[in-house]
């Protein structure tokens, strides 16, 4: 198509285009907007009915794992990359960030940066197996390169220099004060779930969406599926390494666990029983894990054996997550309270 | 017109039908908002009935309650026996009448917390969390527990954040104790809640192990009339295992021993690793094999050790093989096998076999040494209370802390007669302070202690001869 | 007007059978031309080469005077070579815009959308393959002429020079058919040279000027369809089938 | 000489329970494009079975009790989990990985979470070039050989085979000769449950069952499936065989330490130079 012929039909495009830049405010009146937004004031208002460290500890813990969970969905949910990996970049941006508190005292911002920087620099490498591999031999290979991790900083031969099975520790909390760490998490939360939310509404995501549908037709519309697969790991890894970094701060430490299947595991769980591609699924997910686990934990023998029978029973007869359904149930709940 | 009047009719039908569905509608947000709400207030606000459990009492009031917590991971041996441990010294406490403190009786309040450390697949969040809940929560005085040294590193952090008495009963790292009488004086000011009192530290376990293998180099070098210097050591390639496996490398030679193999395999290693283990170490003519063991690696080791008859004396720590169950565990394949326990029924203080008997007939099984570090800190905070008349953490540090090498608690502990703690809170060693004990698996089943020639504890507390694999010894 | 796309001595194997052998033919700026053959001939392949997706053993193929044997489809593509598929192919999820958005998307789209914005470009491309009105819609819910229609947005999103459409009218009807052909003839008129396969020779006969013939992966003739309808092997090739002129 | 023979005898010791294992569930992702995360579940409910009722019903039953539960087991898994989300790989994934930690924790709440074992079948040791081994050992090289063999000509020959082979070639095609996909996924998910359970009826009595086991038995079924190729039967059990050497080798020549992470190594690296392992089929255009 020449620029000549483009000229053509501008008038009547605006026309179909436009508005689109008060999306917020018009999101801002959906139903959907109006409970996210009731949602994070009420989450802002948290502390105001508590301050208990425990209390507050899991709704930390619960929005550590939203970021991670989060940045899994955006690599599975939008590009199509499902990742058995993701803890990895979790795990190193662990170390990354306790080894630079612990040991070069750098402010704890600095060190997450720096150990979330790492992890991008380990989303290019692992990106790389991703250009060859697709489907479950992707899967597969992440998760077997997260054991490798997992081995590597296990091994007793490397424990002068990787820190042994113990790992790091010592590592203080953000804040004394748990309401304050509170609010720093929550911040950390909800811009993390802004940025990678507005990455899939931008045209960079529009081509990660396209590679995640038809990877070859992509390729076939001049899309750079190199660049742009890496590009996605890198972001990706960046968020599961701010998970990861305020992960090992609020468990005063890190050791090779955090490279375990385990956490790659409760990031699919939860991006998967809050919904894939929703992104803010990830944080339903979450909540409803902590939340679920700390309930049991009065009865440690069968506590996760229920978690199990309610995972199996959720993915079984909801296979897309629970964000949409409950969202519409209570969307129709909704409207007929207002009489629509 | 009737078509219009119908349609009217099935309109307001249709209203009737709507607004009907409307009013349930709010009815039913009310009501979840309701109740959601008050689920909410009531958990944050509610007063709480006593969640602590008073073995041999019951319908005490929280404000008589010496609260202690219990952290471990309560589904597997390490957790357990801390629980069944803490429990026998509460109820023990309090059908005696309780603790007198002020003239006024108080009695032991035990709660327990899942920290799920002993899981093969550690999440160290469920031992931050449930510390934190013990804590916060619970409103727990006094922490007993703590095995795993990867999750105890983390959530020690919470309880000396909150400046509570934390009383290890399972881990042996030197870590923890190092932090008390660590680089700075800060560090003493933070971590001095902490104190162990079970085990004996990891370079005292390795000091113990030269000991008996210097005894035994001896012992057996007579009995079979040959030089017996050639030794294994078989270790699970943790981190806990390196300060012990550097100490035998160093002082071994010293006592004329060679080291023919220092295996360490990975924790995931299965029956078959141990069949090729066990060759290596036939292959070099060991003599005496040390394992240094905590997970299932022991079970594996024993089976293979029982099918493949190497000649050679197994002799070192093997935490699983401390459970009386481990002989059915391994079908009988662990006798012969020596190990480190810290408590067997003999005299090592005067308590002991009262103690032993009246857990087995509690608990239909023997003690693993949690229970015993378990059982002997409760009594050590009612102790303390009592001889304080206080229930503040750094009076209790400072009564403890009065207990020296010179100046000694006697005759108060299960599982020595003499306890005392070094300026790092933990334990003094060597007999009479603490020690481990030597016990060997027999043919029939049964277990028994061992001699260490008058080295590490007296004979008079050994109640079995040393037994030799009759497939014998190399040369 | 110069040759824009040159073939050489193009062979493809799998194993031990030969797709396309020893192929070459040359086609010229502005073209309009047709490349034939029954089922299985290898015209797929050839496209498949031509296009990146495949690598042949041997031969080279040059495009606007560069070598572009073995490079990477979207590196061929931003030189200006577009493809469609013969099963239809897009992006289930997306909106008809946002799919014709990641081609405008490519290095080569974004040029010139660049003064226009990338919707508002894609919403020209949109338009001018008549599917404007379903702008928002995904294309699951799409008949198939229309994602034809669509598979042709996407390959103009980015820019191409030389068009290479893959049966462009397979599983279509006769009016479907008719508009694709309109759609087509305009693309050619606005100057791109569009080389298209087709396994049923009525279909191109009246639309396209010349014609490459093909048979078991080898070249049997280059001419007018005239010509190509009269040549004996390319009759044999399509004997028994009923299909030559019906 | 001997730490070769060593070697080579408990590589094959290993690669013939990992054969096992590794067969069943590369059966499973042929037929049905599934990988069966429950796969570890299979190996220890047998072992857990045979361990509850051995002392009552005598080993023989509890052997034949175990198989027939596991099948049946195997075959609900299917009909009332991965049927119903065929089309959504993730979900069943994650369904069939909830199924694993499902059984996992309710061995921990019904049972305890102590390794236990079952006693050998044959007890002793043999010595084969100069390497003594466990008997039961020798029992888990004939027997897994032995239905390896079977299964191979079970998968060749059979009705139920040839239609396991038929549908892993070409799914369509096979639908469209009137073969029931469904029914013969079925069967391959009841297969591969039985070969699981097989491995652990050699297995258990030579090492041990603690409920977190079968997360070992899947990473290592995993493992060897990529290195030989998803879907193909020989890549498993040739991968099996590279494994199980690859180990040994490292236990004897390398250290230890290093057995868990060289054959990953070994893994990864395969999938990059031959990203559908050395096996699998190559993707057609």
């Amino acid at each position: 198509m020449s620029a000549k012929s483009l000229s053509k039909g501008k008038g009547r495009v605006k026309k179909k285009l436009s508005g689109s830049k008060s999306y917020l405010l018009n999101w801002s009146k959906t139903f959907r907007g109006r409970l996210t937004i009731i949602c994070l004031i009420g989450l802002c208002l948290i502390p105001l009915l508590t301050q208990n460290r425990y209390y507050l500890g899991i709704f930390i813990t619960a929005m550590i794992f939203s970021i991670f969970a989060a940045s899994w969905d955006f690599l599975a949910g939008f590009t199509g990359q499902v990742s058995f990996g993701q803890a990895i970049f979790f795990g190193i941006s662990g170390y990354i960030t306790s080894y630079f508190i612990r040991y070069l005292y750098l402010p704890w911002w600095a060190s997450l940066l720096i150990g979330s920087l790492v992890g991008v620099a380990f989303g290019l490498l692992i990106g790389i197996p991703a250009l060859r591999l697709k489907g479950p031999y992707l899967g597969l290979a992440t998760m077997v390169l997260g054991l490798i991790m997992f081995y590597t900083f296990l091994n007793v031969k490397f424990e002068p220099w990787l820190g042994g099975s113990e790992g790091i520790s010592k590592i203080p909390q953000i804040s004394r004060n748990a309401v304050e760490t509170y609010y720093i998490h929550l911040i950390f939360m909800i811009t993390s779930f802004l940025i990678l939310i507005w990455i899939g509404k931008s045209k960079m995501g529009t081509v990660f969406k396209s590679i995640r549908d038809d990877d070859i037709g992509a390729e076939a519309s001049g899309i750079n599926l190199t660049k742009y697969k890496l590009i996605a790991f890198m972001i990706s890894a960046f968020f599961a390494g701010i998970a990861g970094g305020l992960f090992a701060m609020h468990n005063r430490g890190v050791n090779p666990g955090v490279f375990q299947p385990l956490y790659s595991f409760y990031a699919i769980v939860m991006a998967s029983l809050g919904g894939i591609a929703t992104i803010s699924g990830s944080a339903l997910g979450s909540y409803f894990f902590w939340f679920a686990a700390e309930l049991f934990s009065e009865w440690p023998d069968v506590s996760v054996f229920i978690f199990a029978i309610i995972l199996i029973l959720v993915i079984r007869f909801a296979e897309h997550g629970i964000l949409k359904p409950v969202l519409e149930r209570l969307k129709d709940i909704w409207d007929l309270v207002l009489g629509k | 017109m009737n078509k219009k009047l119908n349609y009217k009719i099935y309109r307001s039908d249709e209203n009737m039908e709507r607004s009907t569905k409307r009013i349930l509608a709010i009815v039913l947000v009310i009501a979840v908002a309701g109740a959601g709400l008050g689920i909410g207030l009531w958990f944050v606000f509610a007063p709480q009935e006593s969640i602590f459990e008073t073995p041999g009492v019951s319908g005490v009031s929280d404000d008589r309650l010496i609260k202690i917590g219990l952290l471990g991971g309560i589904t597997e041996i390490q957790g357990e026996g801390n629980y069944e441990g803490a429990w026998l010294a509460a109820y023990n406490i309090n059908q005696a009448g309780g603790v007198q403190v002020n003239g006024t009786t108080y009695y032991i309040g035990l709660v327990a917390e899942d920290t799920d450390e002993s899981n093969p697949v550690l999440d160290v969040t469920k031992g931050v969390s449930a510390a934190e809940k013990i804590i916060e929560v619970d409103g727990a005085e006094y922490i007993i527990g703590g095995f795993r040294t990867e999750a105890l590193k983390a959530y020690v952090e919470v309880v000396m954040d909150a400046k509570k008495l934390f009383l290890g009963t399972g881990a042996s790292t030197d870590y923890f104790c190092g932090n008390v009488y660590g680089e700075a004086y800060s560090s003493y000011t933070r971590y001095k809640y902490w104190f162990r009192t079970m085990p004996i530290n990891s370079s005292a376990l390795g000091g113990s192990q030269i000991t008996i293998m210097a005894y035994l180099g001896g012992y057996l070098s007579a009995v079979l009339a040959k030089p017996v210097t050639k030794v294994a050591i078989l270790r699970e390639a943790l981190d806990w295992t390196i300060p012990m496996a550097n100490a035998l490398n160093t002082y071994l030679p010293y006592y004329g021993f060679t080291i023919v193999a220092d295996i360490q395999y990975p924790i995931t290693a299965t029956a078959t690793d141990f069949a090729t283990y066990w060759n290596q170490i036939e292959g070099l003519d060991a003599q005496i094999t040390i394992p240094v063991i905590s997970a299932q690696g022991g079970l594996y080791m024993m089976s293979q050790y029982a099918a493949l008859q190497p000649q050679c004396l197994i002799v070192g720590i093997d935490v699983q093989s401390q459970l009386d169950t481990f002989w059915t565990d391994t079908s009988g394949d662990c006798k012969y096998e020596t190990i480190m326990q810290s408590v067997h029924r003999t005299n090592k203080s005067d308590l002991t076999i009262a103690f032993w008997d009246d857990f087995v007939a509690t608990f239909d099984h023997e003690p693993l040494y949690t229970a015993v570090g378990a059982y002997d800190s409760v009594n050590l905070i009612a102790d303390g209370i009592n001889a304080t008349g206080s229930f503040k953490a750094q009076r209790l540090i400072t009564w403890l802390e009065s207990f020296t090498r010179s100046s000694p608690m006697i005759g108060k502990s299960v599982t020595a007669s003499h306890i005392a703690w070094n300026p790092s809170h933990d334990l003094e060693v060597g007999w009479p302070f603490g020690t481990t004990l030597y016990c060997q698996w027999q043919a029939d089943g049964s277990k028994h202690v061992i001699t260490s020639g008058n080295l590490l504890y007296p004979d008079s507390i050994v109640t079995g001869p040393i037994s030799l694999p009759p497939w014998g010894i190399n040369d | 007007m110069g040759v824009i796309l040159e073939v050489k001595n193009l062979t493809k194997k799998y194993g031990g059978l030969t797709a396309v052998n020893d192929f070459s033919f040359e086609i010229k700026r502005g073209e309009f031309i047709g490349l034939i053959g029954p089922n299985g001939a290898g015209k797929t392949t050839v496209f498949n080469l031509i296009s990146g997706f495949q690598r042949p053993n041997s031969g080279t193929i040059r495009f606007d005077g560069k070598d572009i044997t073995g490079m990477a489809p979207y590196k061929i593509v931003n030189l200006g070579v577009a493809r469609t598929f013969q099963l239809v192919r897009s992006f289930k999820l997306l909106t008809l815009l946002d799919n014709i958005s990641v081609s405008c998307l490519s290095s080569r789209g974004k040029k010139v959308a660049k003064g226009h914005g990338v919707d508002e470009y894609a919403s020209t491309i949109l338009a001018s393959v008549g599917l404007v009105d379903k702008a928002r819609i995904p294309p699951i819910i799409l008949p198939h002429g229309d994602l034809r229609k669509l598979q042709i947005g996407k390959a103009l999103g980015t820019n191409p020079q030389l068009l290479l459409l893959d049966e462009p009218f397979s599983g279509l009807s006769h009016e479907e058919q008719d508009v694709i052909t309109d759609l087509i003839i305009k693309l050619h008129d606005d100057g791109v040279t569009v080389f298209m396969t087709g396994h049923v020779l009525r279909e191109l006969m009246h639309l396209v000027p010349r014609v490459i013939a093909m048979h078991q992966g080898k070249f049997i003739m280059d001419g007018t369809p005239q010509e190509v309808a009269k040549n004996k092997i390319v009759l044999e090739a399509y004997l028994g089938k009923g299909e030559v002129f019906a | 000489m001997v730490p070769i023979a060593e070697v080579i005898i408990f590589g094959t010791i290993e690669a013939s329970v990992y054969g096992l294992l590794a067969l069943g569930f590369s059966l499973v992702y042929g037929v049905g494009g599934i990988l069966n995360l429950s796969h570890g579940l299979f190996y220890l409910l047998t072992g857990y079975i045979i361990f509850w009722t051995y002392t009552t019903i005598g080993i023989v039953w509890a052997v034949i009790l175990a198989l027939i539960i596991i099948i049946i087991v195997g075959g609900l898994s299917y009909l009332l989990l991965i049927k119903p989300l065929q089309e959504n790989h993730v979900a069943i994934l994650i369904i069939t990985f909830s199924l694993g930690f499902f059984v996992e924790q309710f061995i921990k709440v019904f049972g305890d979470a102590i390794p236990h074992t079952v006693p050998s079948f044959v007890g002793g040791a043999i010595t084969i070039l100069g390497v003594p081994f466990p008997s039961q050992f020798f029992v888990i090289l004939i027997g897994s050989f032995i239905v390896i063999a079977i299964t191979g000509l079970f998968i060749s020959k059979s009705k139920i085979g040839k239609s396991i082979r038929a549908i892993s070639q070409d799914r369509e095609a096979a639908m469209l000769m009137g073969i029931n996909a469904d029914r013969t996924l079925m069967y391959t998910v009841m297969i591969s449950a039985a070969l699981a359970g097989i491995a652990a009826v050699l297995y258990v009595p030579a090492s041990s069952i603690a409920p977190h086991m079968g997360w070992d038995v899947l990473s290592n079924s995993f493992a060897i499936v990529i290195f030989g190729g998803l879907g193909s039967l020989k890549g498993s059990v040739v991968g099996a065989f590279i494994l199980g050497y690859t180990r040994s080798f490292v236990n004897y020549f390398i250290d230890p330490a290093f057995s868990a992470l060289v054959p990953i190594v070994v893994i990864i690296l395969v999938l990059l130079i031959r990203p559908r392992g050395i096996f699998g089929k190559k993707e057609v255009y």
